[in-house]
């Protein structure tokens, strides 16, 4: 955009100025025009799944709604308590809010991305990771026992899902070998743009365990326990009202928003699709920009579909689903990306293969045989993994749940 | 070992679910529970001491607001006491609508007990409003016949206030007709879920000795393995005319609770069936019409009924001194003496787990601090 | 344990399935039929049966409204002849004895000429804001003069009106019998005996004063509120929808009617300003509304509009004849 | 509001202004809050009004929160006993401004059909102040409905210069007194004595709803009803308890 | 292990436990004619009377000799006239079903006479039944574990639910005048 702008006889100072400008603005209008229409969307569709009709009397199909809440939460009283710490009390919304929309930064609106960092991937979880901070300092400076609960419940979820969530990543950065998120969006779009990586034996483990992660990371049901209502009240938010209540409100849509974002560019290809590149230029772009929120939100529709079903987990559970099942089947996931990659693109490993075989590559459509075989031997090695670890946590289960060993013999006949 | 410190936190009297009204005084040790103590009285609206000032007959619509879920049940409690007391013959055919009333009473009772209990548990309102959906449509069916939705006030000593019609018969088939899909669907929800399974399995336990020595009634003792239901034990109403089967759990955890009201619903869903076929047509009269409502004298003496109510045993104990009002009025509520059993059940889980086992044991405050 | 009491084929144990592997197999199903209910809510048929379990269930209250069965019981009042003006009430002081609150207060009237008490009520006081809608009131009353409304639409800022009087409590029997038809049917004859009965023995104008205090307009000030906002918000209040359907259904003609009552009611009460405008015009909106479907969006404000507690008397006044003049329109 | 009302307050303000004043009182009549805080079988209604067939989330009120610092109305659902009333005035007074109350059904009125027991209330207002009244024991879910939208109008005729949360008017009261547990009774500061004697009257009169201008102060004007017959409660003896001693306790 | 039929209990406590039963109650007679006369306060004595010290030892008596082990309900009367608490224990048999065993137990209305052992350390299903005797009458319950205030708040003094409690019960309305 700055290119554009030094054409039409800017400043190159001025251009990159008035584009950075363009850039932020759009950004956070884009975040939280997304988030508004979150909110309406999983009321509504919550709703649906209840049977009722959801919020449909402000404005057209109660659209309107979010700006309604958004008006009246502004003007809202803003109390803070009275023996809290003030100064920790009023910056933790605004680190969450801070830490969200850095990481809208990176995020590609279908085929457009705001800044392409070549280490996007990485930014993306450090901000992320931001948000244990946010929790703790809004847990610690309310100075309320529910709200410090909810805050070291979050830190204490938060740190343990970004090893997972990172860990789910490096298949995706192997198989492109590229920490961009442009490029890896580049990477999905063989087989007419429907070469996502989802596709792939290694792609949809390591996209379920992403979006399990994230479900972690976005305090999504069913985990979300730093904000357990029947728990804790409102966790590490019991004692914001008003516009910073607001502000953490904005941060959590928002950044499962994000979650969606990126894990629609991760493995679903981003703005990938049939038809994007043949129209090409605006009207691809805006086909690709349309694919890309269409995936979003089916996303965020199996988040408000999990949300509507499943009870959440206890802390020691969601602590041991993250290490004791999470985590190794991460690392398996590892162990058949790297395969995949070996089998698939071994002329960056290992030049005397090529020199065997041929150069291989995904986009090569004549490379079948590699592929299925790459395709069969992901498959045992996940599939077989993901038995594994099913049977351990079911033994354990009733490890736990028979006291003698007569009775675990019989349970585990 | 690191030398760690227990925190006291206060759960309740305003939780989101604690049911009510409701605080537990709560010690913790990290997330760990060492100890709990139930603190009431925050709905304690005096139900007793009106019940000695109120006319019998004034007493009936106090009654509703016990257990303010099975207001119907509440009435055939206490009409059948003053009957007891009294001596007043009852129509068979009330008896039968009774029976109806109670059954339909248990299974919107169980259907959003469970919902709560999973709401506590974290599953967003989904299970709890299919509970109440089916809740609506029998209460549609409640307020034709009594002329309310909850506090129905349907039971006059010696009979019901209102005969059930053709519209209520027609209604109450179609449904019915839709009840054991529903069953279904609320199995399939979560039955089986694994998250469930997680949260349920082995979670407060309470063994059936123990079960017995706490007094507890109801689910929470069936759900112990003691198979004990007041409408085997000593049958009431026409209760022994029916087929049923009393379902008992194994371990008497918040799974096995959750099971057996799941079974009883079923069953509830079988004795609705036979008495509609058993019912008796309206010749023999659907209340007693001897019995002087209003100006209605017991002798001096006492007496008590229980009967089955959705959440355990529900008695009342009520003395006379031969005038117009009960000179004591006592009430065995159900939830108040099962909470008995909640510290005990609750030591060594966590805090979220707490919520999940008073959402298991089912109480209604109004029953609980009368 | 010996459980003699119990035959053994009447106890079952239920069935744990702990030793079953769980795959996730469970959430899923969980899941789908949770995504089923969203499919039939979304796009399925709305619940139209009892024996239904999926499908739309919301009723959108103001506009559409559950059909009330006529046993309904919210809160007492008090019945008047539409003939003679003459209140059913005899105040016989069943109703205040037996009631379980205590929430009924009488005085009985008195002959002025011989001081000697005659069978009508001075004073009638129903506090609404502790009744407990038990029904009793209406069960033992012998001259069926105070029966239950079905009006439940009566929340207000103002604490002291919620102690209703006897103005406020009179309706006029033909509004009990659109409610209640049956029932009013079953005691109709009976009750108009004995009406006519203690109207001999009623000197003068009493038993029928507060009739005539409605009718000479004495302004009531608060009881514009639930009356008023009867009128449209009740005229969308045609039972349409499937799930109206659930209850047993009023006729619309029945429907009209009411409105065409209520309204009535409401004018009078509400003073000269409104008069019969509203009344004429009632009936013809309730198919104006339910068919039109701009004023779905405009019938929230109808009950909404009447409170104004802030505004002064004369200004409601204009207010009431604007909107009168407004709906006249609309219905021509 | 009305068009009348708009006209006027035209005339009054300018256009500008009244633009603001609507958008104001329209994003806060479309988003009320309820807290989550049902105190006995009114709450149950209150459910069934947030179930499905009635689904209060219709009006945007869907979001129950169980933080009193987020919720915008109290809805006082059920019988407020003398125990409870010091959580109930400790929560309210946690809420920030705008905040209103709705008294549902009789009991939290009135203390309702319990209003003669020794723990009941005689009405939540006399506590904190109410702005919408709901008779009915317990009212339908509709009612309930039918009160949020009364809510919404009176907040609809609110204007942003004079509501009480703004201005720096003298008699405004933001914290209500909480009452103490005494030996007799309940006592409140600024109220001589033991103010909610068990057993008996409560010797203050209740706030002044908001809805008619009250700023937190007592309706001074209210009495007891005339020829109101007290219900004989004290059936056997006459003995006093002072008579008897309550040593135990003591 | 058998069902009792009502008054048997009696008999048998005088043969087996010849010292529990209350001599002032002994005779069916005087109850028989306190029972009657309308407006009277009623004094029924249909069971067993024990005393107070020993209701421990019959709890435990009825429970191991004939199976009536499920402790259900514990009401306190107050009957002011004649100067007397009275506790009424329903004990049923969960293995064989049928109706209640009432054991009772009387005891004086002054703090120095209203005491009555905890039942309990065994039966834990009591104690808030026990509580709210303690609460409501003033019925003291050694042996009890937390013996405190449990509808009531602490400072409170009185007992509510006693006879002689006052109870003015007059109307407060919002009536402003005529």
């Amino acid at each position: 955009m700055a290119d554009a702008l030094t054409q039409l006889g800017f400043a190159s100072w001025l251009s990159v100025l008035i584009a950075s400008i363009i850039k932020v603005t759009l950004i956070l209008v884009g975040g939280s025009v997304g988030m508004m229409f979150l909110t309406w969307y999983e009321r509504r569709s919550i709703s649906y799944m209840q049977d009722r009709r959801g919020p449909n009397r402000v404005g057209p199909q109660g659209l309107l709604q979010p700006i309604s809440e958004a008006i009246k939460t502004m003007t809202k009283e803003d109390a803070t308590p009275r023996d809290a710490d003030k100064i920790v009390h009023f910056l933790a919304p605004v680190v969450m809010l801070g830490a969200t929309v850095l990481s809208f930064a990176v995020i590609p609106w279908g085929r457009m991305f705001p800044v392409d960092l070549n280490a996007a991937v990485l930014f993306v979880i450090a901000t992320g990771g931001l948000h244990s901070i946010g929790m703790m300092m809004a847990g610690w400076g309310s100075n309320n026992k529910f709200a410090l609960l909810g805050g070291m419940r979050g830190v204490a979820q938060l740190i343990s899902y970004e090893i997972p969530q990172v860990m789910a990543i490096i298949p995706v950065v192997l198989m492109t070998g590229s920490m961009s998120l442009q490029k890896i969006v580049e990477a999905q779009n063989d087989f007419a743009g429907l070469g996502w990586y989802v596709f792939s034996p290694v792609g949809l483990l390591g996209f379920a365990l992403f979006f399990t992660a994230s479900l972690a990371e976005g305090e999504r049901t069913p985990f979300d326990i730093p904000e357990a209502d029947s728990e804790i009240i409102a966790g590490y938010m019991t004692e914001y009202s008003g516009m910073k209540f607001a502000v953490f409100y904005l941060s959590n849509y928002m950044s499962n928003l994000a979650v969606c974002f990126i894990t629609a560019t991760l493995y679903l290809g981003g703005g990938n699709g049939p038809g994007v590149d043949a129209l090409g230029g605006i009207a691809g772009g805006l086909l690709s920009l349309i694919y890309f929120l269409l995936k979003s939100f089916a996303l965020f529709f199996v988040m408000v579909l999990i949300r509507a079903t499943v009870p959440r987990l206890r802390v020691d559970q969601l602590m041991s689903f993250a290490w004791k099942f999470l985590l190794p089947l991460v690392l398996v996931n590892i162990l058949s990306a790297s395969f995949w990659v070996a089998l698939l693109r071994w002329d960056q490993q290992w030049p005397k293969l090529t020199e065997w075989f041929g150069a291989p590559s995904t986009a090569d459509a004549t490379n079948w045989g590699r592929l299925a075989i790459a395709i069969v031997l992901t498959l045992l090695i996940n599939a077989g993994a993901v038995a594994l670890i099913m049977r351990l946590t079911n033994r354990n289960v009733q490890k736990h749940l028979y006291t003698t060993d007569e009775e675990l013999a019989l349970g585990l006949s | 070992m690191l030398k760690t410190e227990e925190l006291q936190i206060n759960i309740g009297p305003q939780h989101p679910s604690t049911h009510g009204v409701f605080r537990m005084l709560v010690t913790v040790d990290g997330e760990t529970l060492v100890d709990l103590k139930p603190v009431f009285g925050y709905l304690h609206r005096n139900h007793e001491q009106l019940g000695e000032v109120n006319t019998y007959l004034q007493n009936m619509p106090f009654t509703d607001r016990l257990d303010y879920f099975n207001s119907m049940v509440n009435n055939h409690a206490y009409a059948r006491t003053v009957e007891t007391l009294a001596g007043v013959e009852v129509p068979e055919r009330a008896q039968y609508i009774r029976v109806i009333m109670d059954e339909l009473s248990r299974i919107l009772n169980h259907a959003t007990a469970m919902g709560f209990m999973l709401g506590d548990m974290g599953a967003w309102q989904t299970a709890l409003l299919w509970g109440m959906r089916e809740r609506e449509k029998i209460l549609d069916m409640f307020e034709y016949v009594s002329g309310a939705r909850m506090m129905c006030n349907y039971c006059r000593f010696g009979g019901v206030v209102r005969d059930i019609d053709d519209w209520f018969i027609t209604e109450l088939k179609k449904l019915m007709q839709g009840l054991p899909h529903y069953f279904d669907d609320f199995e399939g929800l979560l039955l089986n879920s694994e998250i469930l399974l997680a949260r349920a399995r082995n979670i407060g336990v309470l063994p059936k000795e123990l079960a017995l020595a706490y007094s507890v009634t109801g689910p929470v003792l069936r759900g112990s393995g003691v198979a004990y239901d007041i409408r085997k034990a000593e049958p009431y109403a026409v209760y022994d005319r029916f087929k049923f089967k009393v379902p008992v759990g194994t371990v008497g955890d918040v799974y096995d609770r959750f099971l057996v009201r799941i079974a009883e619903m079923r069953e509830s869903y079988k004795i609705l069936e036979q008495a509609l076929e058993q019912l008796p047509d309206a010749t023999g009269g659907f209340i007693n019409p001897k019995v002087k409502q209003q100006s209605l004298k017991a002798p001096a003496g006492e007496a008590y009924a229980r009967v089955e109510s959705p959440k355990g045993e529900l008695g009342f104990y009520v003395v006379s001194d031969g005038t117009g009002s009960a000179y004591r009025y006592k009430v065995r509520a159900p939830s108040f003496i099962n909470l008995s059993a909640l510290a005990d059940m609750c030591k060594g889980y966590t805090i979220a787990d707490v919520v999940v086992i008073l959402g298991s044991i089912d109480i209604v405050m109004g029953e609980v601090d009368r | 344990m010996t459980l003699s009491h119990l035959a053994t084929e009447d106890v079952f144990v239920v069935e744990r399935n702990d030793a079953d592997f769980r795959g996730g197999q469970g959430m899923t199903k969980g899941l789908g039929i949770v995504f089923r209910k969203f499919r039939k809510a979304l796009f399925g048929k709305p619940n139209s049966d009892r024996a239904d379990t999926e499908g739309q269930f919301n009723v959108q209250y103001p506009e559409e409204r559950l059909a009330i069965p006529e046993a309904y019981r919210n809160m007492p009042i008090l019945l008047y002849d539409d003939a003679t003006g003459h209140e059913l009430c005899t105040s016989c002081f069943q109703c205040e004895r037996i009631c379980p609150p205590q929430v009924i207060h009488i005085t009985q009237a008195k002959d002025p000429a011989t001081g000697k008490p005659v069978p009508a009520a001075a004073k009638f006081v129903l506090e609404y804001d502790t009744c407990m809608s038990c029904g009793y009131c209406a069960e033992v009353c012998p001259f069926d003069a105070i029966k239950m409304d079905h009006d439940f639409e009566l929340s207000t800022a103002n604490h002291p009106e919620l102690d209703v009087d006897y103005n406020r409590l009179l309706r006029p029997v033909s509004y009990y019998e659109t409610i209640a038809p049956t029932m009013w049917s079953e005691v109709k004859e009976q009750a108009m005996k004995k009406l006519q009965n203690n109207i001999k023995r009623r000197p003068g104008d009493i038993g029928r004063d507060h009739g005539q205090k409605i009718k000479g307009g004495a302004p009531v000030a608060a009881a514009a509120t639930p009356a008023a906002g009867a009128a449209p918000a009740a005229g969308a209040a045609k039972p349409r929808g499937p799930v109206a359907a659930i209850g047993k259904n009023m006729s619309e003609d029945k429907t009209a009617k009411l409105l065409a009552i209520r309204a009535a009611n409401a004018a009078k009460r509400g003073g000269g300003a409104a008069d019969a405008a509203p009344v004429a015009q009632a009936a013809p909106v309730v198919e104006t509304v339910a068919d039109a479907p701009a004023a779905a969006s405009a019938a929230p404000t109808g009950p909404v509009a009447a409170i104004g507690q802030n505004m002064s008397e004369d200004k409601r006044a204009k207010l009431e004849a604007i909107r009168a003049a407004k709906r006249a329109q609309r219905g021509e | 509001m009305s068009d009348l009302q708009t006209q006027m307050d035209l005339e009054q303000q300018g256009v500008l202004f009244t633009t603001i004043n609507k958008l104001y009182n329209w994003g806060r009549r479309s988003s009320v809050w309820p807290m989550q805080f049902g105190l006995a079988c009114c709450a149950i209604e209150m459910i069934a009004a947030a179930a499905s067939r009635y689904d209060i989330s219709r009006f945007g009120s869907e979001l129950f929160r169980a933080s009193p610092r987020q919720a915008d109305v109290m809805i006082v659902a059920g019988t407020v006993t003398k125990k409870m009333v010091p959580q109930v005035v400790r929560l309210f007074n946690q809420m920030p401004e705008p905040r209103y109350v709705i008294s549902m059904g009789a009991c939290a009125t009135s203390g309702g059909p319990f209003r003669d027991g020794y723990n009941v209330v005689r009405g939540v207002d006399l506590y904190v102040p109410v702005d919408v009244y709901i008779p009915g024991c317990p009212p339908r879910p509709e009612a309930l409905l039918h009160s949020l939208m009364t809510l919404q109008a009176q907040i609809d005729v609110q204007a942003l210069q004079q509501v009480r949360w703004y201005g720096d008017d003298e008699g405004v009261v933001n914290e209500f007194p909480i009452p103490v547990f005494g030996a007799e009774g309940l006592e409140v500061a600024g109220i001589p004595g033991t103010a909610d004697p068990v057993g008996g009257t409560p010797k203050m009169p209740p706030f002044v709803s908001p809805a008619l201008g009250g700023k937190g102060e007592r309706d001074a004007s209210i009495k007891a009803l005339e020829g109101n017959q007290p219900k004989p409660m004290l059936r056997a003896g006459t003995v006093t308890i002072e008579e008897v001693g309550h040593g135990i306790a003591g | 292990m058998a069902l009792l039929a009502r008054g048997e209990l009696r008999s048998i406590l005088q043969t087996e436990l010849p010292n529990v039963l209350d001599s002032r109650w002994d005779t069916q007679a005087t109850d028989q004619a306190e029972a009657h006369g309308e407006g009277q306060t009623v004094l029924l004595d249909f069971d067993a009377v024990v005393k107070a010290e020993a209701i421990v030892e019959v709890a435990h008596f009825v429970r191991d000799k004939f199976g009536y082990d499920f402790l259900s309900n514990i009401t306190a009367v107050d009957y002011l006239k004649h100067g007397i608490i009275e506790l009424v224990y329903q004990f049923y048999n969960a293995a064989e079903g049928g109706p209640d065993l009432r054991v009772r137990v009387r005891i004086g209305r002054s703090p120095e006479e209203c005491i009555v052992p905890s039942l309990t350390p065994t039966w834990p299903g009591a104690d808030l039944q026990e509580r709210e005797a303690y609460d409501m009458y003033g019925v003291v319950f050694p042996g009890h574990p937390n013996l405190a205030r449990i509808y009531m708040w602490d400072e409170f003094k009185g007992f509510p639910m006693r006879k002689d409690f006052p109870k003015t019960g007059d109307k407060y309305t919002h009536v402003t005048g005529e």
